[in-house]
């Protein structure tokens, strides 16, 4: 049986799993609406344990927040276990994207030209049991130190690039970060190299801290620390308050976390909730439990039974269709927007996608919606029309409506098409079907799981009608991947990709059209938009005659854009994507879907990590089973 | 004065099968006697075999269509229930096999497998049983039979395996021995120990033996009585005597002829032509017309009955005595004994 | 002949009979339902693209992909059919001739053959044909060269690789126990050579072994092509596998019974019938195994 | 004896060198994805990449790793002996996963076994003894139609009719004997039916073969000579014969079953040593991939060699060759 399961990379827009889906579309679905009622109409209270399944944690980091890159693993730390010098209000929607302050008293205007942000740290917020100490700015400064600690492998230590000294830090040229100064226990000067217009966003990533070393210090191997977290936050791992931390020696693992059983939080006695705001965390249930079944169709037999509140993994299609055609479980069942884009790529370096017509022909002939369907239809997630989702343009209206490509029923249109592919070279016949060699067993890669492969015959059916024949290969989501960021393996097209944001800007998707940053292995920008001769010859692949277009230039024009102008730069970036370059085939942006158990008193939908907001959950324990 | 101890009447044992009914005993009747050997020569297929299971009841029955009489004792053995049969079988009639390769479990001790047939029987212990395990070895003449004992049947010699099957059929004195070719699977010096064992224990025990075997030879030396089978029927019986001096059925003839005998001026051998018949199209008249050289008119559509020839020497044959002892003459290349 | 009155053996045959006719029949079925097998219908999935189930022009209803599984069902009997026969083919060969040789020259040519069959048998086998099937299906140029890319050819290859070790045994013991004969011993003598000896005095001999035996893998082989098909690890989508199809089926069994049900009908009766067959041969050939 | 033994288990050693060695090949030499890559992130950089290869010994040339690898085996690593590394997916420690997977395994293998033996012993012995009557037809053809029917379609189906119609049984997946007993053995009563009914098939007929071969042989007709009730001569002659194969039989059995169970466990969700080198090897986990690789291959070997000992004492005939 395939699994159907949470990825390991949900945040790793290249790697989005069917766990990670988005925006309602299905009839009644809430997009708008926070709070919601999760079914009962019970006023929400305290107390209660809030049970979660899922099939996998799926931890790509090993828990440990210098290098978690998952994005419900950020969800459990900024909702329930650390707090971050800025956070979210963990809530759907526009709300939830806006940046707030959390263990900083207020997010700081940039200093110096845009280069200094001075932060004060929160006076009383404690960590949690054994360390029991007040946290300070050197904690948080520390954060960054392990970020700059290569061992630990801090997958998204990029975004800190730009803070003075830790390339120095990095080389082990200098003993502490230069551009990260604590003056006192209560403050944390950052200095960059640069402007950098979304630092505080940078700021509210889980990597940031803050964490003691006295017990993080003795774990700078990748994911180990994620035995040992010490929490911040309202809650901490249950049996953390047992560990010895008298020595590095005698710490052993913290009894509630099993990476192939269970995690249990229990509330951190050193919470004090005057240092934060119930719009930020309620804090709800006594406890949470995050377990492991490995059994699917278990998980939503038990979230029904009321054995489970929530789980991590996206309903299953046949779940959905019953709960949605009853009244009364209806609403039960959750879509949420997810930030996220599913795509087909094709790579420009390789024929016959070195043909923009080409392109244009297979953008028109794809059958999105049964592309949607193979996913479980509208309720997870809405048709793409163009690269990022809508929401990463806050202020501008350039997308809306935008499909160039529209066709009846998103269904796709051959005799555009093949109008498409008549102004190919590859059509010598001009007859709208390819009739070159090169469209001829066009290796196409896409992975081995649900839903993935139900897509195949859709996407072999729709380039068939354009002349387009595939040799798809399925392989499992890692080595697809891996196969695709090789390029040396000349992989010409695949549906194995997605990608989300990181945080709400359309920068974390341009990303993937910087030629500079294509390398020869772990490639994420599989299309090869803005691929240079020189860079060819370096990866020893042929250079199409016809080039490769870039969109360098658009991209730094409009990383130094701020406010509506800086979206209304990359809508009009992304619309030149879709109609002059045309590296993909958008299809889905895809929903994260939820069902409730009857116990759930209070639910809501954390836009910033794509997952339950927990820290507004909560249970009422006499529905419990 | 004779002491019948088993005699068979008539005996027929009939197997269906889908291809048509084979008749592997046919009519065969003959008596074994106290302190007697009852050599049954025949070739494979001849039904001496199965004549001789069948008087042990280790034919399936279901399987078989079985008529006539076995009387041992008196008592009809086709008649006795199977556990009846089964107190019989090793208490009162003891039989060995032709190879004793296969003849003993492999996987269990010579001597326990004797004591097994002991402890089948008598209430007696484990230990004496044993014990009687070890003299019977001793008895048929196996050196060191308490190791012996403890070994496992593998370890011994094709010879010595023969001793001690015989060990085992007579650990519990029966009355009757069955042999059913003893010695067919052993080296030549091997098999005339065997028999000599067979007919040594005979006489010092004062039990009946049947010894069957494909071979002349073979019974020539211990047999009192000799039924020659063809074909599932006896075709000539007699005393060794009879039967060896003056062969009556050209069959019979045959096999004397094939048999290099140290006593004849010209050594040479006359085989048999031809194969054993079908036991399912058994030939019509004679079953052996097909391969008899005297061959004449009536012989492929009369079967011959079996006939006393005088003196208790028997054969079913169409030809007239004459014309046998003129044959005999010429086939044997030798004068009628002088006797 | 034994063989004509085993009647199990016989409507085994007449089964086999008949799925080969499928198989090539196939196209014709797809004709007259006027389902091709990869045709996708919309209509037969619903808002969620779960499957519809049987009607009266989908007999066996669709799939995932609203497919008919019956047109499937039809084609995939062909990639049964041809991995069973195909890949015991290649095992027979490659096992008879390492077992003949094996047997024959015995010493450290025997040691080496033996010893390789219980290496590849002690290997565990789907570990490596995941490894085999991932590695080349990873980039555009295959493996082993560019000489073998994903699909029919590679599975056969596969299980052909797995199930050698099986045949080389059984010949090398036979021809063991062969070697010594009188009429090995004779040609030996005449001065006829080993290649002489081992095909034409050894290898007749063992002609009905080799015929049960293989009769006996190609079932094996048939169910061997499922499981990788269901470990996602067969053919490609566009040739249709019942093995896949049931692995199609195993997310939604429960709300698309006829997605499972059908191609393990097919697998279950075809695999029965191979099975019965090389029963009735064994009963027929192998006079010993009089069972 | 003694030197048989040891040699058998150089030859172990030997395996579990090739095994590796092969698996080694497979993961690095035909061309494949760096797993690396994997956990560098969306946007890795050259360096991170390094220091991911860095992290998970990936660095090193691949002698160098293979050498690594034998010697950590043998001396250990970090978490005790022998060395198995961590995992490149979990970040946790190989070995005590090992352990608790190989218990999954475990007792899918050993319940199922004891089932198979229960039913196919039995059923092989009285469909020999009652050759060619209505019970022995109606078992073969059970049991033929047990050997052809695909495990994962026979454990869909019983799902499908146990668990999701019937609602008699719990899902699929694996609940710990410590953590609940009960529900221990409900989750496992399909898996081993489904397990058992194809070696119960497979086993009925061997066993069946083997007694009707032995009930004609000689030192049964012996026995019968002897005087011995129909009793003995089956429980203590024929069986023993007919029965002696089989322990040989269940060990290899046992031996390949440990990484051998990958199907039943997919289909009933048991996180046993199968599924693991599953989605293991599918996502390119080495150091998950090569420590079940030892273990299965260390089972096959000692599970064979377990059986030519057991074989050596029960028949003495290959006891003193």
């Amino acid at each position: 049986m395939r699994p159907r399961k949470k990825g390991t990379w949900a945040l790793l827009g290249a790697l989005v799993l069917a766990g990670s889906l988005g925006l309602a579309a299905c009839g009644g679905d809430d997009s708008g609406d926070s709070d919601t009622d999760g079914g009962g109409d019970t006023a929400a209270a305290k107390g209660g344990i809030y049970r979660v399944g899922t099939t996998d944690f799926g931890f790509n980091g090993g828990f440990d927040p210098s290098g978690e890159y998952l994005g419900w693993a950020w969800g459990l730390y900024s909702n329930l276990l650390t707090r971050q010098l800025t956070g979210y209000r963990h809530t759907e929607g526009a709300a939830g994207s806006e940046v707030l302050p959390d263990l900083a008293e207020a997010i700081p205007e940039a200093t110096d030209g845009g280069t200094t942000w001075t932060f004060k740290i929160k006076k009383g917020v404690k960590f949690a049991p054994p360390v029991n100490r007040e946290v300070t700015s050197k904690d948080i400064a520390y954060a960054f130190e392990r970020i700059g600690t290569g061992s630990v492998v801090a997958q998204y230590g990029f975004y800190y690039n730009d803070i003075v000294g830790m390339a120095e830090f990095k080389d082990g040229k200098a003993k502490t970060i230069a551009g990260i100064t604590t003056p006192d226990d209560s403050t944390i000067v950052f200095k960059t190299t640069k402007p950098v217009g979304d630092f505080p966003f940078r700021l509210a990533m889980p990597a940031t801290g803050p964490f003691p070393k006295e017990v993080a210090g003795c774990f700078t191997k990748a994911g180990e620390y994620g035995r040992y977290l010490i929490a911040s936050g309202p809650y901490m791992i249950k049996g953390s308050d047992a560990l010895d931390i008298t020595s590095c020696k005698t710490m052993k693992p913290i009894s509630g976390f099993n990476p192939t059983k269970q995690l249990s939080l229990v509330r951190n006695p050193n919470y004090d909730a005057a240092t934060d705001s119930t719009e930020r965390r309620e804090a709800l249930p006594d406890g949470f439990e995050f377990i492991i079944n490995t059994n699917d169709k278990d998980i939503f037999d038990k979230i029904e039974a009321g054995e489970y509140e929530d789980s991590v993994d996206a309903v299953p299609p046949d779940v959905a269709r019953r709960y949605s055609g009853d009244d009364a479980l209806k609403d039960r069942l959750k879509g949420n927007q997810d930030d996220r884009t599913n795509y087909i790529y094709m790579n420009l370096a390789e024929a016959p996608f070195d043909d923009v017509n080409v392109r244009k022909a297979v953008n028109w002939i794809m059958d999105k919606d049964a592309l949607r369907k193979a996913w479980g239809g509208p309720f997870y997630g809405e048709i793409a029309t163009h690269i990022a989702p809508a929401t990463l343009y806050p202020g501008s209206t350039a997308l809306d409506g935008y499909d160039p490509y529209a066709t009846e029923n998103s269904a796709g249109d051959l005799a555009k098409a093949q109008e498409a592919m008549k102004a190919s070279a590859y059509d010598t016949d001009k007859d709208g079907v390819c009739d070159a060699d090169a469209c001829k067993d066009v290796l196409f890669m896409n992975r081995s799981i649900d839903p993935y492969v139900k897509m195949t015959p859709i996407i072999r059916d729709a380039l068939g009608k354009i002349g387009i024949t595939v040799k798809v290969r399925e392989l499992p989501t890692g080595p697809a991947y891996e196969s695709s960021g090789v390029i040396a393996n000349r992989i010409q097209a695949g549906s194995n990709a997605g990608w989300g944001k990181d945080y709400p800007d359309a920068s974390t998707f341009m990303v993937l059209f910087d030629g500079r940053n294509i390398l020869p292995t772990g490639n994420s920008g599989y299309a090869l938009v803005g691929l240079t001769a020189a860079q060819a010859k370096e990866f020893k692949i042929d250079y199409p005659k016809g080039g490769v277009p870039s969109v360098d230039a658009d991209i730094d024009k409009c990383s130094e854009e701020v406010g509506n102008a800086r979206s209304d730069c990359w809508a009009a970036l992304d619309k030149k994507l879709m109609e002059e370059v045309v590296p993909w085939v958008p299809y889905l942006h895809v929903n994260n879907t939820t069902l409730l158990g009857p116990a759930v008193t209070k639910w809501d939908y954390d836009q910033f990590s794509g997952e339950a907001a927990y820290a507004h959950v909560a249970v009422d324990p006499s529905k419990q089973k | 004065m004779s002491d019948v101890l088993l005699e068979v009447r008539d005996l027929r044992v009939h197997f269906p099968t889908a291809d048509g009914v084979v008749k592997a005993v046919d009519g065969v009747s003959f008596t074994v006697e106290r302190g007697h050997t009852l050599g049954v020569v025949g070739e494979s297929g001849s039904g001496k075999s199965i004549t001789f299971l069948t008087v042990m009841g280790l034919i399936n029955r279901k399987s078989a269509i079985v008529s006539g009489e076995v009387l041992f004792e008196g008592r009809n053995l086709l008649e006795a229930t199977n556990d009846e049969l089964r107190h019989i079988r090793g208490d009162r009639i003891g039989m060995i096999f032709q190879d004793p390769m296969t003849s003993m479990h492999p996987m269990y001790r010579v001597g326990d497998q004797i004591a097994e047939a002991i402890l089948a029987h008598r209430s007696v212990s484990k230990g004496d049983a044993r014990a009687r395990a070890v003299e019977a070895l001793r008895l048929v003449g196996i050196p060191a039979p308490e190791q012996r004992a403890r070994q496992y049947p593998h370890e011994f010699s094709g010879g010595m395996r023969q001793r001690a099957m015989i060990a085992m059929a007579l650990v519990l004195d029966p009355d009757l021995l069955i042999a059913d070719e003893p010695t067919t699977a052993l080296d030549v010096t091997v098999q005339a120990q065997i028999l000599e064992v067979i007919d040594e224990l005979k006489q010092r025990l004062n039990i009946g033996v049947a010894l069957i075997s494909h071979s002349l030879a073979t019974v020539a030396d211990v047999s009192q009585d000799v039924m020659v089978m063809y074909a599932g029927r006896p075709i000539e019986q007699g005393t060794r005597d009879q039967v060896f001096t003056a062969p009556l059925h050209p069959y019979a003839l045959g096999l004397l002829s094939s048999v290099p005998r140290v006593d004849r001026r010209v050594e040479r051998l006359v085989p048999i032509e031809g194969s054993p018949p079908s036991l399912i199209h058994v030939p019509s008249g004679c079953a052996f017309h097909p391969r008899c050289p005297y061959r004449f008119a009536p012989c492929d559509t009369e079967r011959p009955d079996l006939r006393d020839r005088g003196g208790g020497h028997a054969d079913a044959c169409h030809l007239s005595v004459d014309q046998k002892a003129a044959n005999r003459r010429e086939r044997l290349d030798m004068q009628e004994p002088v006797a | 002949m034994r063989f004509r009155r085993d009647r199990w053996a016989m409507a085994s045959l007449v089964f086999i009979g008949l799925l080969v006719i499928l198989a090539f029949a196939a196209p014709l079925i797809a004709t007259i339902s006027g389902h091709g097998p990869n045709e996708l219908f919309r209509d037969m999935t619903d808002d969620f693209g779960l499957p519809k189930g049987p009607n009266g022009s989908f007999w066996f209803g669709a799939d995932g992909s609203g497919r008919d599984v019956l047109v499937r069902i039809a084609y995939g009997a062909r990639v049964s059919l041809i991995v069973g026969v195909v890949a015991t083919g290649v095992a027979v060969l490659i096992g008879v001739t390492l077992g003949l040789i094996a047997g024959y020259r015995g010493g450290v040519i025997d040691t080496l053959i033996s010893r390789t069959a219980d290496i590849v048998l002690s290997l565990p086998l789907l570990l490596f044909a995941i490894g085999i099937v991932t590695a080349c299906g990873s980039s555009r140029e295959g493996c082993f060269g560019g000489t073998v890319q994903p699909g029919l050819t590679l599975v056969i290859i596969v299980i052909a690789l797995f199930s050698w070790p099986y045949v080389a045994k059984i010949v090398r013991g036979a021809v063991l126990s062969l070697r010594e004969r009188e009429f090995v011993e004779a040609s030996r003598s005449v001065g006829a050579g080993d290649l002489t000896i081992m095909f034409r005095e050894i290898l007749p001999n063992l002609v009905s072994v080799i015929i049960v035996y293989a009769s006996l893998l190609v079932p094996q082989n048939i169910l061997f092509e499922a499981y990788l098909s269901f470990l996602g690890l067969g053919v490609p989508d566009s040739t249709p596998s019942w093995g896949r199809m049931i692995s199609d089926a195993s997310d939604i069994f429960d709300v698309a019974w006829w997605l499972m049900l059908f191609p393990g009908i097919f697998l279950l009766l075809t695999v029965l019938a191979f099975n019965l067959l090389g029963d009735g041969l064994r009963d027929a050939l192998d006079p010993k195994a009089d069972r | 004896m003694g030197r048989y033994i040891i040699r058998r288990l150089l030859w172990t050693v030997l395996v579990v060198v090739l095994v590796t060695l092969l698996t080694f090949v497979i993961f690095f030499v035909m061309p494949k994805g760096d797993p690396a890559l994997r956990f560098a992130g969306k946007s890795p950089t050259p360096e991170l990449i390094q220091e991911v290869k860095e992290s998970l010994g990936l660095d090193k040339s691949v002698p160098e790793q293979y050498g690594l690898f034998l010697e950590r085996l043998v001396t250990g690593d970090e978490y005790g002996w022998p060395g198995l590394g961590k995992s490149f997916q979990t970040k946790q420690a190989v070995k005590p996963e090992l352990v608790q997977r190989a218990q999954v395994t475990i007792t899918l293998i050993i319940g199922g076994a004891l089932l198979w033996l229960a039913i196919g012993i039995p059923v092989g012995v009285i469909s020999a003894l009652r050759r060619g009557s209505a019970l022995d037809r109606i078992s073969m053809g059970t049991a033929l139609f047990f050997v052809s029917a695909p495990v994962f379609w026979l454990g869909l189906l019983s799902l499908y009719v146990f668990w999701k119609k019937l609602g008699w049984l719990p899902g699929t997946g694996y609940v710990s004997f410590g953590s609940d007993p009960g529900a221990w053995f409900s989750h496992m009563i399909l898996p081993w039916m489904v397990l058992a009914l194809l070696f119960a098939a497979i086993y009925a007929r061997v066993v069946r073969g083997n007694m009707i071969d032995v009930m004609t042989e000689d030192y049964i007709r012996t026995a019968r000579a002897k005087g011995l009730s129909e009793r003995r001569i089956v429980l203590k002659h024929e069986l023993r014969t007919g029965i002696t194969p089989v322990i040989t039989l269940l060990a290899i059995d046992l031996g390949v079953l440990v990484g051998g169970t990958i199907v039943t466990e997919t289909v009933f969700n048991l996180q046993g040593l199968g599924n693991w080198l599953l989605v293991a090897a599918q996502n390119n986990d080495l150091p998950v991939t090569l420590a079940v690789t030892v273990l299965v291959a260390i089972a096959v070997s000692l599970f064979s060699l377990i059986a030519d000992i057991l074989y050596a004492i029960l028949d003495p005939r290959v006891r003193y060759q």
